[in-house]
């Protein structure tokens, strides 16, 4: 009963959200269910590393859970259990300064538990036509999250959003029925079950060619979901123009789920025609997208949309990482994911923090010396940003050396030299503009922040996960990764 | 199922998959707002007819619930939703598109040709209707060409309806009897409820940019 | 024994630790922050000073291998996923530069206690304490590692306390440039020795340096080659070597003095220390061409050091560059070393590995000293510009008389320890000459020359910087009204005098603590060829030595210094000594104005070297009816750093003008991102299937 | 290595008394030489005892260097002169350093008396060390390669041994990286000591003196020290240049007949080199500041070819 909890509760927490009338105690509602929703997570990871190979099924295998995806719904919980924990402080701030009238403020609270659930689905469904409907469930409710403000450029965000993403779904969705139909073509008495693990089970028997164009298909349609290079226009709009709760869950963990569900495909396709399309699509796709956002991170205007961009770079090392395919950079790219997850919501949190305070997210109008206007915000940002440019004390360092250490081994080290490189680059362009920002002298025009208990709570908490996690990595968590890393191999 | 009863059925799912891929193209030549969401109505029709006609040809039940679920869905509540937006938004003429007439027309003749070549290996699967998937594939591509082609925002949600047709096409042709059940209602509601938060938001963005032109909304650059 | 090097080792990094939280805890009081984080630091500078000491005066580490800091991060399963063990091994090489990094510790430390006073009420001194710690304990880090990922981590972390030091004071624009400038070269060094270290991880398998040992042998040459670079770029960058040092003269000004006198004396030679580590125990034995790189840029880097070093009149620009010239001389010793090896001519190897490494420890001393000695003087005039200097040798006499020494020892004139080590590297170069029979050898000579032209120039520079900053009349109020440094900071500078006397009167017994180290790396042991006259003398390796003895020569002027004094009582009893004004052509009163100048005094190396420097002056007259008559004259004038303007500029230029041509993609248009995805379809349909 | 304390004696006693007769000598034939009577060859001494007797004006704006230096200068230039060969092979305290410590010592010298001459504030003092300073620093290459050719040639720094290593060869002044080394030595010769092509040593015009501009602040006793010192490091450097070129006369062990034996060669030999000096000033006039590094490059090259030869023509 452990998987359909996982399901219920967001959707109970979004009822009562609805229904609930005292302001005060639904702000604390959804942190609560996600709180809730971590412990459950984690005992799905515990109950998966006990029976290494053998995933927990309910419902008859209408719901699965194997190592990959007990990683995922714990990035899931934890990234939710974040975001929500801000938006309390967040919020009352926007409501106090008015920019949110009290529906939306709802239509907020309402709508994230939905995104969760939605994400927890696509994670969870075993049926690829399910896990097809959570994906677009997720789209839907975020659509409606990044337009919430209801201002010119959240609308035009929300709109490109929409249209990109509903678009890729329909060429996933004809994806997911060619996989279907490449099952159907031999003589079979029953009808074959849609289900991913069956469909894992007759792989070689599928049909070669429509195995092909099904993963074109998917690739584009889920890589546009993903965020993947040519396919990743709406994502600095989206990401920039959400509320920053939503902008976090959006980088933090949904750009992963798409990846996640073409991650799926991708075992699938590698099952049937073995690894050698598959990883290489994925590896130029991962390229391209690291060397495109260096670029834009170098000339850019907008704090959001620098981090927007600074995630487009770690999806694409991450589907690199999983493209050059050897035990390291899988590994590497599953423990990129966690810490990745852990670190870019932190950096949204500080976005939202200037945003209100200066209304304004252009480096020209925010000026100089944040060091001294908003102290506890600053050293957090910059914290957050040393971790996100991969530098030691956090792990994002660790898991992008293994990624390149892996590419070395299995003779890939060009790979490994580009990744470096864009690395660099994207490094040069935040470090510039952070410094530019953060330090220098106080101007005295701005006032001083009142930082709040669930702000700095919020903030500090994934920074200190990540930072223990870097120190000693758990051992559970170490096998938990080993074998989701196998079954992205197909060696379980 | 005798063979002749098959013979005819394939015929008849033949004819009808043209005649949707005819109305897609007289759909990228239409400017007028009204008279495409009539088209997309047409064109649901006929892909429901065709559900039916598997239906009969195989004896499934359920494919005639999907059947009906398109003709209820796409056929009469989706147009009577577009259309009372474009009433309350009060715009029928499309703007010039990016490519002139002409010139689209030979670029989805192009797209057709390139559907039946990359269908061409995998037309020996299907079971009814010679080269359906081809029909399914070019209308998935000529919906996409139309949405770029196209600066109304009623018009680019309308191609993606289109392109959603040429989907559901290809899954009743490939598969015999069309995907399980849950997975065609789950996403014949997603479909619906998709087209509603496009509804609302073109709502909104009427109200804030008093134009409906989508090429005037490029405010977020670089 | 309770006092083994390890345990000695381990309480300085604990130490450090402790001391940088403690920075952290006290931020509030600056007064306590202060005093408890710089006076741990000291301590724990001393405790790291004397393990390194133990161990290189002979009693084993310990045997039994690489001691274990932190559990395994993820324990190695397999020959596919290695472990990643947090290992710390004590070597001789890591106990040298230990006590190197542990004696500027101390001195350091003990200076910053009374530095860190001009900071209170303006700034945080409690994060200076624990930045400053942090910096100490990384650097100790990288000395002792025992693995590729705590040397890259120590690394990393050391350049990201390095930056946050730079920037302590980020109110001026100049500091935050020359911050970003640092950090974004420092990134681009660990980048190269990320991919140099997996190059060798790639036919190790594993991360340990012990796996590593002499990899070199087992690589193909192309891969071999291929890391030596990357390894030479990426210390070459982080030591500040000519074409790759744009960071230096940038970073260390705008440093507070007590940092920027620690990244001078121990930030560079964790590049120095892993150029030596890779080249003599990884990269297996050396081809030719390797040794006479380094020994080519080593030259080229000192002689371009000094003469960019002799334009400057700003008093740390110019220690700066001075970095930059010292480390070009102990690149001369390691090129040296490794050609000697190339040739089998171990012994001559051991002979200028022993000059690299002892001209690194005094380097470190004298840096150290001549840096704090700035850091005193900025402090007490409020300017780093010498033209605002003079007349500091009345107001604070100690601190001149520190700077002397310093100047001195950095300009290689006996009897102090510059003189030594230089003499060392000129006796690896002279015996260079015979060793090969190919065109190279003229190499030995040549580089022997630019050292000398590199020591006569050290020594007009520092005849500029120490004249025209302590000498002759102050040339502003600040400069008038200066006061002597605190006690602290005297003893910390008194530390690191009383180390450059030391060094240079007793050559011999600390090359002894040299032996384990050429051991290690060279399999020789000559410090007993080279003790000659029970210790006195230094002694070259030919079979008629050359020799030098500092003490001698101490001595020497004791003995000789009685004359004049018996002839000044003998015949100028009866003369009176009286104190008029200076000669100024008979006109009345000598105002500062008239004094020679900074620039005025490098004028003459500025015409002689016209090609290099592309000196430009623009003098601007004002004047009411006739341009004879002017009212003022504003003159102007500066060289044109050739690095910075021909490569680094055009190169961020280049950069960004690309990025900007490919920013126009995301042109705002949703019908351009709708046709990029129907690009990528079609061409993935069509190659694809 | 035996420290023979007479020898050590001798050498100072002779240092101090044949420096300031060499100067007083080349400026006796130098005035010949312009058909002038000129001042007598003793004129020195009694310059050194007027100096010593006199009063003496320190500038209120000196510090303690001002007064170090000379005494710094005095002893650095006479330990140079105790380590090197001067009469016979074995220098008196050749331990303590080879031509490397020599040079340096001489540069320790010149390190203060540039000090002393900025430490008064007077503008001349700043030009003069300045001009002094940049000069030597392009001496120091020229002259450090024909070290380097001799201690090739020889084996080793340590002067004696070069000295000796050199007598063997018979009539080795025919050697050309001898005679290349020779030529680009005594032009460094000409720049260290001052002498007329670099410096005039007679002038006290501002604009034209190095040297002297230095001294210009000091009087009496200390303006004595570094009148003589200046004399003791040229008296240092040329007999240094004899020695190592034309080694005859210098027996392998210092016993008093070999000791005058050899004085006798020595002063043969500076009175020859003297003359050279001589002729050299009066035939050159002085050349332009920044003609100098020219004719300084031009040595740096001749030590080059000399030091290519060694391997070129054996």
């Amino acid at each position: 009963m452990l998987l359909t909890f996982i399901l219920v509760i967001p959707l109970v927490a979004a009822l009562l959200c609805l229904v609930v009338p005292p302001r005060r105690l639904v702000e604390w509602l959804n942190p609560a269910a996600f709180a809730v929703l971590l412990v459950l997570a984690l005992i799905l990871c515990r109950a998966v590393i006990a029976s290494p190979g053998k995933a927990l099924t309910e419902w008859g295998e209408f719901l699965r859970a194997d190592a990959l995806s007990a990683w995922m719904a714990l990035l899931i919980s934890s990234v939710s259990l974040a975001s929500s924990l801000y938006a309390v402080s967040y919020f009352r701030r926007d409501l106090a300064q008015a920019a949110l009238n009290p529906r939306r403020w709802r239509q907020f609270h309402v709508l994230t538990p939905l995104f969760a659930a939605g994400m927890f689905l696509v994670v969870l469904a075993n049926n690829l036509g399910v896990m097809w409907m959570a994906v677009e469930a997720t789209a839907l409710s975020s659509v409606l999250l990044v337009a919430l403000y209801n201002r010119k450029n959240s609308l035009e965000a929300a709109w490109k959003y929409v249209m990109l993403g509903s678009l890729g779904l329909v060429l996933a969705l004809f994806g997911t029925i060619l996989t279907y139909a490449a099952a159907i073509v031999q003589p079979r008495p029953e009808m074959p079950s849609f289900n991913w693990s069956s469909l894992l089970a007759m792989a070689p028997q599928l049909d070669h060619h429509l195995m092909t164009m099904a993963f074109l298909f998917v690739l584009v349609g889920y890589g546009t979901k993903a965020g993947l290079a040519p396919m990743h226009t709406w994502l600095p709009d989206a990401h920039s123009e959400a509320p920053s709760p939503t902008s976090a869950m959006l980088s933090g963990v949904s750009l992963k789920i798409a990846l996640y569900a073409l991650l799926r495909f991708h075992i699938l396709t590698a099952a049937c025609l073995g690894f050698g399309l598959g990883c290489r699509l994925l590896l130029c796709l991962g390229l391209f997208s690291m060397l495109l956002a260096g670029p834009f991170i170098l000339m850019q205007k907008n704090l959001k949309r620098m981090l927007a961009y600074s995630s487009l770079e770690h999806v694409g090392l991450i589907c690199a990482a999983v493209g050059m395919n050897s035990p390291l950079t899988v590994f590497g790219a599953l423990l990129h994911m966690g810490f990745h997850a852990l670190t870019k919501p932190v950096l949204f949190f500080a976005a939202g923090n200037i945003h209100q305070q200066y209304h304004a997210l252009e480096f020209r109008r925010i000026g100089a010396g944040l060091a001294h206007t908003m102290p506890i915000t600053a050293l957090l940002l910059g914290l957050a940003a040393v971790a996100v440019c991969g530098f030691p004390p956090f792990g994002l360092f660790i898991s992008e050396l293994i990624v390149i250490a892996g590419g070395f081994r299995s003779h890939q080290a060009w790979i490994s030299v580009v990744i470096l490189a864009t690395l660099i680059a994207v490094f040069c362009g935040i470090l510039s503009k952070l410094v530019g920002m953060l330090l220098g002298p106080a101007d005295s025009r701005a006032a001083r922040e009142a930082p709040t208990v669930s702000n700095v709570a919020a903030m500090s908490l994934p920074l200190a996960v990540l930072l223990a996690l870097t120190v000693g990595l758990p051992d559970a968590l170490f096998k938990l990764l080993d074998q989701a890393s196998g079954i992205i191999r197909g060696t379980p | 199922m005798n063979p002749h009863t098959a013979e005819t059925a394939s015929n008849l799912i033949t004819l009808l998959a043209s005649f949707m891929l005819v109305l897609q193209l007289l759909l990228a030549v239409q400017s007028m707002l009204v008279t495409n969401i009539r088209l997309f109505a047409l064109q649901s029709l006929l892909l429901a007819a065709i559900a039916a006609v598997v239906g009969f040809a195989y004896g499934a039940w359920h494919v005639y619930v999907v059947a009906l679920l398109t003709i209820v869905g796409k056929v009469i509540f989706l147009p009577w939703l577009l259309e009372r937006l474009v009433r309350q938004i009060k715009i029928e003429q499309e703007v010039r598109p990016f490519i002139n007439m002409p010139a689209s027309m030979l670029i989805c003749g192009g797209l057709t040709v390139l559907a039946y070549v990359v269908a061409r290996p995998i037309t020996s699967l299907e079971r009814l209707g010679s080269n359906t998937l081809a029909v399914a594939i070019a209308l998935l591509l000529t919906g996409f060409f139309l949405m770029i082609n196209r600066r109304k925002a009623i018009t680019q949600v309308l191609a993606l309806l289109t392109m959603e047709n040429g989907v559901m096409l290809a899954a009743i042709a490939l598969t015999t009897y069309g995907m399980p059940l849950v997975v065609e209602i789950g996403v014949f509601f997603d479909v619906v409820i998709a087209v509603m938060v496009l509804g609302i938001l073109v709502f909104r963005i009427r109200e804030t940019f008093s134009s409906m032109d989508v090429s005037k909304l490029n405010q977020l650059k670089w | 024994m309770i006092l083994s090097p390890v345990i000695l080792l381990l309480a300085a990094l604990c130490g450090y630790a402790v001391a940088a939280v403690a920075g952290l805890l006290f931020m509030r009081r600056e007064r306590l922050a202060a005093a408890f984080s710089f006076g741990l630091a000291a301590i724990s500078g001393l405790s790291g000073l004397l393990g390194g000491l133990l161990l290189l005066a002979g009693t084993p580490a310990n045997p039994d291998g690489p001691f274990e800091l932190l559990p395994p991060l993820i324990p190695g399963i397999g020959p596919l996923m290695p472990g990643l063990w947090f290992t710390v091994r004590l070597d001789a090489l890591g106990a040298f530069f230990l006590v190197i990094v542990s004696l500027l510790a101390v001195a350091v430390s003990i200076y910053s206690i009374g530095y860190a006073k001009s900071y209170f009420g303006r700034k945080n001194v409690g994060v200076l304490g624990a930045f400053y710690n942090a910096m100490l304990l990384a650097t100790t880090l990288i000395f002792v590692a025992d693995n590729i990922w705590v040397f890259l981590i120590a690394w990393e972390l050391m350049a990201l306390t390095a930056f946050c030091l730079v920037c302590f004071e980020h109110e001026k624009t100049e500091t935050r440039k020359a911050g970003v400038l640092f950090f974004i070269m420092s990134h681009v060094d660990a980048g190269c020795l990320v991919l140099g270290f997996l190059l060798l991880f790639q036919t190790s398998g594993d991360y340990s340096f012990g796996s590593l040992h002499h990899i070199g042998a087992v690589m193909s040459p192309g891969k071999r080659n291929a890391a030596f670079i990357l390894f030479l770029l990426g210390f070459g960058i982080k030591s500040g070597v000519i074409p790759l040092h744009v960071w230096l003269p940038a970073a260390h000004p705008v440093a507070p003095s007590n940092v920027s006198a620690l990244m001078s004396g121990v930030l560079i030679k964790a590049g120095i220390f892993g150029l030596t580590r890779v080249c003599f125990e990884f990269l297996g034995p050396p081809p030719l061409w390797w040794g006479v790189t380094i020994l080519t840029v080593g030259t080229v880097s000192a002689v371009l050091g000094v003469l960019y070093a002799l334009m400057e009149h700003d008093l740390k620009r110019l220690l700066a560059y001075h970095s930059i010239e010292n480390i070009g001389i102990i690149l001369m010793g390691l090129g040296a070393s490794l050609i000697f090896l190339e040739t089998g001519h171990s012994r001559l190897a051991a002979l200028s590995l022993i000059a690299g490494m002892y001209h690194t420890l005094n380097h470190a001393s004298f840096k150290g000293l001549l840096f704090l000695g700035a850091g005193a003087v900025v402090h007490a005039t409020h300017t780093r510009n010498m033209e605002e200097m003079g007349g500091l040798a009345k107001r604070m006499p100690e601190t001149a008389f520190y700077f002397l020494i310093g100047a001195i020892a950095i300009s290689a004139l006996p009897p102090l320890n510059g003189f030594v080590s230089e003499w060392l590297t000129y006796q690896s170069l002279l015996q260079g000459f015979g060793v090969t029979e190919s065109m190279w050898r003229l190499v030995f000579p040549l580089s022997g020359a630019m050292l000398a032209l590199t020591g006569a120039l050290a020594a007009a520079c520092f005849v500029k910087a120490f004249g025209i900053t302590f000498l002759a009349q102050p040339r502003s109020e600040h400069a008038a009204q200066a006061v002597e440094a605190g006690p602290t900071m005297r003893m910390g500078m008194a530390v690191l005098t009383a180390a450059c006397v030391l060094l240079g009167l007793f050559p011999t017994a600390f090359i002894r603590l040299l032996d384990p180290l050429t051991q290690q790396l060279i399999g020789e042991q000559i410090s007993a060829r080279l003790s000659v006259a029970n210790g006195l003398a230094l002694a070259s390796l030919s079979e008629y030595p050359g020799t030098i003895s500092t003490p001698g020569m101490v001595l020497m002027a004791v003995c000789l210094l009685p004359i004049p004094l018996v002839l000044w009582l003998i015949l100028a009893r009866k003369a009176r000594t009286r104190r008029g004004p200076t000669w100024a052509c008979g006109q009345p009163g000598l105002t500062p104005q008239m004094e020679y100048t900074a620039t005025g005094f490098s004028k003459p190396v500025r015409m002689i070297f016209k090609a290099l420097f592309r000196p430009r002056r623009d003098v601007q007259r004002e004047y009411d009816f006739s341009p004879y008559f002017a009212t003022n004259i504003r003159f102007e004038s500066h060289i044109e750093e050739v690095f910075v303007e021909r490569l680094y500029r055009p190169l961020r230029i280049l950069i960004l003008r690309i990025s900007r041509r490919v920013r126009a993609l995301q042109a705002g248009s949703i019908h351009a991102y709708l046709a990029y995805i129907f690009v990528t379809l079609l061409l993935l349909l069509l190659f694809a299937l | 290595m035996n420290f023979s304390l007479p020898a050590i004696i001798a050498q100072t006693a002779l240092l101090l008394l044949l420096a300031p007769l060499l100067s007083g000598l080349i400026r006796n034939w130098k005035a010949k030489l312009q058909n002038r009577r000129g001042p007598r060859v003793w004129q020195p001494y009694f310059d050194l005892l007027k100096f010593w007797r006199k009063d003496m004006v320190i500038s209120e704006h000196a510090s303690w260097i001002f007064v170090a230096t000379p005494f710094v200068l005095f002893v650095t230039a006479l330990s140079a002169g105790l380590i090197m060969p001067m009469v016979t092979a074995q220098a008196p305290l050749g331990l303590f350093g080879g031509v490397l410590a020599l040079v340096g010592l001489l540069a320790l010298g010149r390190f203060f008396l540039a000090l002393g001459g900025l430490d008064p504030a007077s503008a001349f003092g700043g030009m003069g060390s300045s001009r002094e300073m940049t000069l030597s620093a392009i001496a120091e290459p020229a002259m450090m390669l024909a070290i380097f050719t001799l201690a090739i040639a020889a084996g080793s720094t340590d002067l004696s041994r070069i000295v000796l290593a050199s007598q063997g060869t018979g009539w080795n002044f025919l050697d050309p990286s001898h005679a290349l080394a020779f030529t680009a030595m005594f032009i460094v010769l000409l720049a260290e000591t001052g002498r007329i092509p670099v410096d005039n040593p007679a002038t006290h015009l501002e604009l034209t003196m190095i040297h002297e501009a230095m001294l210009l602040e000091y009087s009496g006793r200390y303006l004595a020290l570094i009148e003589w010192g200046a004399s003791i490091k040229q008296l240092v450097l040329m007999s240094l240049l004899a020695n190592i070129f034309f080694p005859v006369g210098l027996a392998a062990e210092t016993t008093p007949a070999t000791f005058a034996m050899g004085l006798l060669w020595l002063s043969a030999k500076l009175l020859a080199l003297a003359g050279a000096v001589v002729l050299v000033e009066t035939c050159n006039a002085k050349l332009r500041l920044f003609r100098v590094p020219d004719l300084l490059s031009a040595a740096f090259i001749l030590a080059m070819l000399a030091l290519v030869s060694i391997f070129m023509f054996k």
